[in-house]
């Protein structure tokens, strides 16, 4: 411990730090996964995404960060001002509050709370008013419309969800987020395996939850204009968008926790596999060696020197992580980081793939199978445990 | 050691609160609603200042996440803009400052016969209370390295699963069907055709 | 600052019950009775947490779940039947709802 | 079979016959007239034996039947008479079928129902005079409102709802509280023997302290002040006699105001003694039996509407009974039974007279009456009997009863002996000059030209009852006999000393078992030995 | 672990089970039926409850065989004995009866759902719970099961406004008590360290006298069930609730779910309070005082029949709680047999008021009865029998009620009470035989006859039958009865 801190402060001196790294780098990560989404999305339209701003693209974020911040602030004359005011705050203070239990690694994280789980839902529950009060205040139609929609959705997709913890937590009997990663540890297997009806589930609902095709309902555009954000502007509205990034991190993070074990490296159990222990070293050397050809194939001079400078930033974390101290303690966030992008992958796959449905549609999907197969899943999960357990 | 608890007891008290006389003098539902979370979430962190962590969760995730986002959207849909321009109150100011002042009132006798005024009962062994098996059994169980600070509620969650599943099965089963029975009632009642 | 006791906890919840009574008994707008009654079933769940930490018995926590159970049971019928009046009375105003006598 | 049930098959033969007329369509309006009369009258033949078998000479109750019945709370179906009740039922029976008798033209509409209730209703009065087990007596008390109150309420006059409710609401007050009275008695009995029982002859041998027996005094005489009624309680009284159908009323007046009497005598004088015989108490009772008394003749005699005066001599002739009752001494209380039986025949056929010139005019305006005895000889002869046999006049049942009465209250004070007097010349007057401005004078109303005199139904109604009255006004002494055993044990239970000091007084020790108080020569032995020594006697234990 | 729970808990809650399970078959079933014979769903759920009844009546043999008098289960958290095996009959006995007699009614209301009978089985199973539980939490989740079903029920009429309005006071002001109750079940909580009854009285009797927290719990958990009992000053809900809801619901609720209200009322005052009964006592004099002057004057001015009886049954409150002011054996005896009187002769007269909803015609006011005794004598009749039993005279049951509480108050010394007691019986005929006058002196205003509906015929029979039988031999009934109090007073 570098700094010597009273003794009532000590416990809460790493858990500050890590707050302010998210706070401050996740709006960052927001953004790049935005863009990540416009690069899959043209990819898989097959053109090239946004390009201009940076080499690929890169800087197109912070551009797009600006541009927001320095929009002017509109609001509507006859909303209701502070609760317009509120509800993008709300959205996204939920999110980010969700982020204190998620383990990142085995170290860094900023609580372990022995109802972790538990807590992220309940927060991430929380989540909804905000879109429901931005939707009730910006005093329109569409909005009020959409957030009612958005509203019912979630709240219906949220028992699902929850049933499909619950499958997961019972393999895991514990709702400590660490505790569960530790369980898939122990158990030598991800809980997928255990419970792939129930990771299913939680990916369906999860999409649902999140606002995301094919289940974006509240915002769909061609309906009701852009949902309960329509009336919202500038720094409110990327409030929003940050909070609906974040929840996707979130719900990442909790799939990749509960079934995908966590910071876990693929196989932990299997000593033979301990070479894997070096892939951050080997991914980030890679990442440079694909940086620098990109740059031999750039044609303008200052994408070539960007693409050369971040082939450059690899090969330096390339040999930052060689150091044993620092590659133990990436380790864990190495791997979680690669599942969650994995995840979010999969989730921008998704909304490109598949139409949006009717809005009856989805509550039928939510309803009528997504929630009795989910508590058929615990039920059957519950009777199999009893009859191993005796 | 002790100041934080104390001062947070405080900070949430002023919290909660306020926060329920804003709900009740609100005139805008909305508001209304707005205030109640905020005195929801008081209570919450209430409950984690008493290390009932489970029920904190619970808190957030049914009332605040359930029972007030319901609220929200009966509100929006029976759309209270022209009730909020009506008169609030009804003519029943003088049966409720009875009730607060006889409510005063007893909280003046506590305050004035002090601290004797308050026992309660005794701690150690109810028949529903923890006892040596369930301890067994929750040191069974996977990452609980013994009991807690808390003295008996912690682990909590376990605790309480203790508590539901075994002690008060008989109650959390009619909770079941008293659920059941709310949603049926609410479709029931709030869908035009059944 | 003198040390919290349960007590205290009782004493919050005393009032908070207190504020909702008030509400219960002063306000026109049905939703807002059905948020103090909420306000109510929370000072009872105040007390049963202290209760439970002071007696050291996890039962209070218990009490408190069913407390919350019903809480929400109670809005989900309760806003129910206030979408199903409102349907045919356009009103949710307490004493608008008068077709027998209160 | 017939011998040990009798009272049960007095009792529910009319309940019997009720329950068959359901079975008859409500067209067939003869067959149920006479499927009325019929059980009416076999109702009255099967009471007769009582009358033959009843054995005067033996103490306490006779033909008794115990069956058991809520063991739990130790009420049973206990069904038994003494001479009290024998007087009472062969009233009943007798009244009962000639006011079905009567009933033949007056009632048209809703005929079935009317004989139902009718019928129930003559079964819940016997229930109440022959009931050993109080509990069985409060359960047919009420079971008789019910019909009565349908009496009043359908086929009754203009106010009749007012007149009914008023009736049933005046009488259940009373009722409740002598309920009250009963269970206090109930419990206090088990108190101190330790045994639930509701039965009457074991709570006659009650003692309690005598603060609580004026309490449950007090919640009886409510009960049965009310039914009788005496003075302030009797508002009820104009209102249902008026309004309610001929039969109604002479029900009403000839049997279910005997009721009231008769709790005092069975329940209240030998299960209070003490609270009977306390001198406050005696005396409140008197007042407000001379109140009666006077103050019933004095309304009577401004009365426009005969039915109205009828029903108010009603209050005054109670008020005697009521006054020799409380004279608490055997020739008040033998008076004033006979008194009660008189007033049953002789109101009863006031009321039958009545109801028969309504049913030809359908007024009861003394104004618009006048001279009737000229086309309507036969009614006039009638009416003249009766009237006479109400107010009294010596050979008719009235002065008998009334003279007895007078012979009690004078022996225990001449004061109220006197009131009592006024009181009977006041009910010369009003009948009196009721008779006179009916019947005599000239008939100078067109409408009364044409009436038709009494057909030999309604002659048929009157006859029984004027036979009657000769009987008791002639020759009294049979009813007088089977009064003697209860009579006496009545007064031993209230003045254990009152025989001691008067053993030749009536059914006293000293006097001879057959000695009957009748005014040729007994009187001349009884009363003065009364007037010399009962007053001082009996003053110190007041 | 396993060994936690015995087959036997289960046992004990067959009746329960089998009423749950049996209402969610009547929603499964219910969407098989085609329109027209929804009347199956009623059939479905009386099986139900001949189910249940042949458990109660197979588990009370066994406890006769065993010679046991008592089953507890679920560690204490409900004890079956003759008390709750009691009104456990009052229960199934009410829900039959309201179910036959719903059948014709929703029909000409056009809501004939599977759930209206669903909910009134779980209603059921929640009031079973209720008479049982000996367990704070057990019993609030079974109030609660029970109320809301009942909210439900009251306003399932949706279309009709005055259903509605009385679904919600109902709500807002029973969910209102839960809350007030709730508290004070909180406090008894933290007095007793315990949620059990039996506990709590030991810990309760250990209290010095004049605990200002023992007060405030008897405080608020009096205030909670005056409410559910509709007692004075919070009866307001009464008449409206009965008034707005539909016919068979206000039978039902004012039979079943009160007696249960007051199986609860007996336990929590005569169990966890019995030893603050000073504290109490004066309480529940003035209350019952006040709802018994209350009930009766107001019922005097009513036009509505269903108001008339919901204000007869907040004075019939005021009855029954003076058998609780005795306290003794009489006066608990009073209280069961008044309840189990009060279930046929409340049922009854409400089938009546049923069988006169026809079409085009709710049938609640009382001049809607006009002339029934030309329509419909057998209806009239009957009638005229409950209205004599709730009055409270003799042949009939309801007069063996009040026997019994009015004795007991003799029995322990309360004259006055008794005094005003009883005159109110006078003041109660007054407004009962309004009706009666209205159906028997009235010419009919319509020609319309009565919606007799086989249903609404047994219905008629059997509680008039019981009302008579009760009244004319009661012994089985007193012995029946004697037995519970034996119960509660252990």
């Amino acid at each position: 411990m570098p700094l010597q801190l009273p003794a009532a402060f000590q416990p809460y001196f790493w858990p500050t730090i890590f707050i302010l790294i998210i706070i401050l780098v996740f709006p960052l990560v927001a953004g790049y996964i935005v863009l990540l989404e416009r690069k899959v999305m043209a990819d898989i339209q097959v053109r090239l995404g946004p390009m201009r701003v940076g080499p690929h693209g890169l800087l197109q974020p912070i551009a797009d960060a600006v541009k927001l911040l320095i929009k002017e602030d509109i609001i509507p004359a006859n909303a209701d001002k502070w609760v317009f005011w509120l509800a993008p705050v709300i959205s996204v203070t939920a999110a980010f509050v969700s982020f204190s239990v998620i383990p990142f690694s085995d170290k860094f994280y900023i609580t372990d709370v022995n109802i972790g789980l538990l807590f992220i839902t309940a927060v991430s529950s929380v989540g909804i008013l905000g879109i429901i009060l931005g939707g009730w205040s910006s005093n329109s139609h569409y909005p009020l419309l959409g957030a009612l929609r958005s509203a019912a959705q979630l709240v219906s997709y949220e028992v699902a969800l929850g049933f499909a913890l619950i499958g997961g937590l019972m393999v895991a009997s514990t709702l400590s987020m660490q505790g569960i990663v530790k369980a898939q540890l122990d158990a030598g297997m991800w809980f997928v395996f255990y419970q792939p009806v129930a990771c299913f589930i939680y990916v369906v609902a999860a999409l649902a939850e999140t606002n995301r095709a094919p289940f974006d309902m509240p915002e769909a555009e061609s309906e009701i204009v852009a949902g309960y954000h329509t009336e919202y502007s500038g720094f409110r509205f990327s409030l929003y968008f940050l909070a609906e990034y974040s929840n996707i991190v979130v719900v990442s993070a909790i799939a990749v926790t509960l079934f995908f074990g966590g910071w876990l490296r693929p196989f932990p159990n299997v000593q033979a596999l301990d070479f894997l222990r070096y892939t951050p070293i080997i991914a980030m050397i890679v990442l440079a060696g694909l940086s620098f050809m990109g740059a031999g194939r750039e044609s303008r001079p200052p994408e070539k020197i960007g693409m050369a400078g971040l082939g450059i930033v690899c090969l330096m974390l390339a040999g930052l992580f060689a150091m044993p101290a620092v590659l133990t303690w990436i380790q864990g966030l190495f791997w979680f980081s690669l599942k969650v992008a994995l995840c979010i992958y999969g989730f921008i796959w998704v909304r490109f793939t598949f139409p949006r449905y009717r809005y009856d549609q989805l509550m039928n999907i939510g309803w009528h199978w997504l929630i009795p197969l989910a508590i058929a899943n615990v039920i059957v999960t519950g009777i199999v445990m009893v009859l191993k357990g005796s | 050691m002790n100041v934080l608890p104390g001062f947070f007891f405080y900070l949430l008290s002023a919290i909660i609160l306020g926060g329920a006389i804003l709900t009740i003098t609100r005139r805008n539902a909305v508001h209304s609603a707005i205030w109640l979370i905020v005195t929801l979430l008081g209570v919450a962190g209430i409950y984690l200042n008493q290390h009932a962590e489970f029920l904190a969760a619970v808190q957030v995730l049914v009332y605040i996440g359930g029972i007030m986002v319901l609220f929200l959207f009966v509100i929006m849909l029976v759309n209270l803009d022209e009730a909020a321009k009506q008169r609030q109150f009804n003519h029943q100011w003088t049966i409720a400052v009875g009730c607060a002042l006889a409510l005063m009132a007893e909280l003046a006798y506590f305050i004035v016969k002090g601290r004797e005024s308050f026992r309660f009962g005794d701690t150690g062994t109810g028949t529903l209370n923890p006892d040596a098996a369930v301890i067994e059994f929750l040191k069974s169980c996977r990452d609980i390295p013994g009991l807690g600070p808390g003295g008996f509620l912690q682990p909590n969650t376990e605790l309480i699963a203790c508590a539901l599943y075994r002690d008060y099965l008989l109650p959390f089963e009619i909770a079941s069907v008293l659920l059941l029975v709310a949603i049926v009632g609410a479709v029931v009642m709030a869908k035009k055709e059944i | 600052m003198p040390e919290v006791t349960t007590a205290h906890y009782i004493f919050l919840s005393t009032a908070l019950f207190t504020i909702g009574t008030i509400g219960v008994l002063t306000r026109r707008n049905v939703v807002i009775i059905l948020m103090s009654i909420e306000l109510i079933l929370n000072a009872v769940n105040i007390n049963l947490v202290a209760f439970s930490k002071q007696l050291l018995s996890i039962n209070g926590q218990a009490f408190a779940v069913f407390i919350i159970v019903d809480a929400a049971a109670e809005a989900a019928v309760g806003l129910g039947i206030i979408i199903a009046l409102f349907r045919n009375k356009e009103t949710i105003n307490a004493d608008e709802i008068d077709l027998m006598k209160w | 079979m017939f011998n040990n049930h009798i009272l049960s098959i007095v009792l529910f033969l009319p309940l019997a016959g009720a329950i068959l007329l359901l079975f008859v369509p409500k067209e067939q309006k003869n067959l149920i007239r006479w499927l009325a009369n019929l059980i009416a009258l076999a109702g009255f033949v099967v009471s007769l034996p009582l009358a033959f078998w009843f054995d005067s000479s033996k103490d306490g109750f006779q033909f008794v039947e115990k069956a058991i019945w809520i063991p739990s709370i130790g009420a049973n179906y206990a069904l038994g008479i003494d001479g009290i009740s024998l007087l009472l039922i062969m009233l009943t029976t007798l009244l009962g079928s000639i006011a079905i008798l009567s009933s033949w033209t007056a009632i048209e509409d809703r005929v079935k129902e009317y004989y139902v209730f009718m019928l129930t209703l003559q079964s819940g009065m016997l229930g109440v005079f022959m009931a050993l087990d109080f509990f069985l007596f409060y359960v047919f008390w009420e079971v008789m409102l019910v019909p009565m109150y349908f009496l009043i309420g359908i086929w009754g006059g203009p106010r009749k709802l007012y007149a009914a409710i008023k009736f049933f609401i005046y009488t259940l007050v009373g009722s409740v509280l002598m309920l009250l009275g009963i269970l206090m008695l109930y419990f206090w009995n088990h108190t101190q023997t330790g045994i639930y029982t509701f039965d009457i002859p074991a709570l006659q041998q009650l003692t309690m302290p005598t603060n609580i027996q004026i309490w449950v005094f007090l919640a009886f005489f409510v009960g049965f002040a009310i039914k009788v009624p005496m003075f302030p309680f009797h508002t009820w009284l104009p209102d249902a006699h008026v309004e309610a159908p001929t039969a109604g009323s002479v029900i009403l007046a000839g049997v279910l105001l005997k009721m009231g009497t008769y709790g005092f005598l069975r329940f209240s004088l030998p299960m209070l003694p003490n609270a009977s015989s306390d001198s406050r108490i005696v005396r409140a009772m008197i007042f407000l039996s001379i109140v009666a008394i006077i103050y019933g003749a004095l309304v009577s005699l401004m009365q426009k509407d005969m039915k109205r005066l009828v029903a108010y001599s009603s209050v005054s002739h109670l008020g005697f009974c009521t006054l020799g009752l409380f004279a608490l001494n055997p020739n008040g209380v033998a008076g004033s039974i006979i008194q009660q039986v008189n007033h049953g025949i002789s109101t009863g056929a006031l009321f039958l007279i009545v109801g028969l010139i309504y049913e030809r005019r359908h007024t009861r305006e003394i104004s618009e009456f006048g001279g009737i005895s000229t086309v309507m000889p036969v009614f006039a002869t009638f009416f003249m009997i009766m009237m006479m046999s109400s107010l009294g006049l010596p050979t008719l049942n009235g002065f008998i009863g009334e003279f007895v009465i007078l012979q009690g209250a004078f022996e225990e004070s001449k004061v109220w002996a006197a009131f009592a007097v006024a009181g009977i010349i006041l009910g010369a007057a009003y009948l009196l000059w009721l008779y006179q401005r009916t019947m005599f004078g000239t008939l100078n109303n067109p409408k009364n030209e044409k009436l038709k005199d009494l057909n030999f139904r309604e002659v048929m109604t009157l006859v029984p009852l004027v036979i009657w009255a000769f009987w008791i006004g002639l020759y009294p002494k049979p009813f007088f006999k089977v009064l003697e055993r209860p009579v006496a044990n009545i007064i031993q239970r209230v003045r254990p000393d009152y025989y001691a000091a008067h053993p030749e007084a009536f059914g006293g020790p000293g006097a001879s078992r057959t000695a009957t108080p009748i005014p040729a020569s007994p009187i001349a032995a009884t009363a003065p030995a009364a007037i010399q020594t009962g007053t001082p006697a009996t003053e110190g234990g007041r | 672990m396993n060994e936690y729970f015995t087959p036997g808990d289960f046992l004990v809650l067959k009746p329960v089970i089998l009423l749950v399970l049996f209402g969610m078959g009547v929603m499964l079933t219910d969407l098989l039926l085609e329109k027209h014979n929804k009347y199956f769903n009623a059939v479905t759920a009386l099986v139900g409850v001949g189910f249940a009844s042949v458990a109660m009546w197979m588990i009370q043999s066994q406890m006769n065989r065993d010679g046991a008098g008592v089953y507890e289960a679920f560690r204490g958290a409900i004890v079956l004995d003759s008390f709750s095996i009691f009104f456990t009959w009052i229960f199934l006995i009410s829900t039959a009866i309201t179910i036959i007699i719903s059948i014709r009614y929703l029909e000409i209301e056009e809501e004939n759902h599977g759930e209206h009978y669903a909910i009134i089985l779980f209603a059921t199973a929640g009031m079973i719970l209720l008479a049982t539980g000996m367990d704070l939490i057990t019993l609030f989740v079974s109030l609660e099961l029970m109320v809301i079903s009942i909210y439900i029920l009251t306003g399932f009429l949706k279309r009709d406004r005055r259903s509605n309005e009385a679904a919600l006071k109902y709500l807002l002001l029973g969910a209102f008590s839960s809350g007030i109750l709730a508290y004070g079940m909180s406090l008894l909580y933290g007095i007793s360290n315990s949620t059990n009854l039996v506990e709590i009285q030991s810990k309760l009797a250990q209290r010095p006298a004049g605990d200002p927290l023992v007060m405030m719990a008897v405080v608020t958990l009096a205030a909670g069930l005056f409410f559910k009992i509709g007692a004075v000053p919070f009866h307001q809900w009464l008449p409206d609730v009965y008034e707005g809801a539909p016919h068979p619901t206000t039978a039902f609720m004012s039979v079943g779910p009160k007696a249960a209200a007051f199986a609860l009322f007996l336990r929590i005052f005569m169990v966890p309070l019995g030893p603050v009964r000073d504290q109490w006592l004066p309480l529940l004099i003035g209350v019952s005082i006040a709802t018994m002057t209350l009930g009766n004057l107001a019922a005097i001015s009513q036009s509505n029949i269903k108001r008339l009886l919901g204000y007869s049954a907040i004075s019939h409150v005021g009855y029954l709680m003076l058998g609780l002011v005795s306290g003794n054996d009489t006066g608990l005896k009073g209280i069961s047999i008044y309840l189990l009187v009060y279930a046929f002769m409340n049922l009854g007269a409400f089938t009546v008021i049923v069988a006169m909803r026809r079409r085009d015609l709710i049938g609640d006011e009382i001049d809607d009865m006009a002339g029934l005794m030309y329509k419909s004598p057998t209806a009239a009749v009957l009638m005229v029998i409950f209205l004599l039993s709730l009055a409270g005279i003799p042949p009939t049951a309801g007069f063996l009620g009040k026997y019994f509480i009015f004795l007991s108050l003799l029995e322990t010394g309360h004259y006055t009470l008794a005094v005003i007691a009883v005159l109110y019986v006078a003041v109660a005929l007054y407004y009962y035989f309004r009706i009666v006058s209205v159906m028997f002196m009235r010419e009919p205003i319509d020609k319309e006859l009565p919606s007799m509906s086989p249903g609404i015929r047994v219905a008629l029979g059997v509680t008039a039958a019981m009302t008579l039988i009760i009244g004319i031999y009661p012994n089985p009934f007193i012995e029946f009865a004697n037995r519970t109090v034996l119960a509660v007073m252990r």
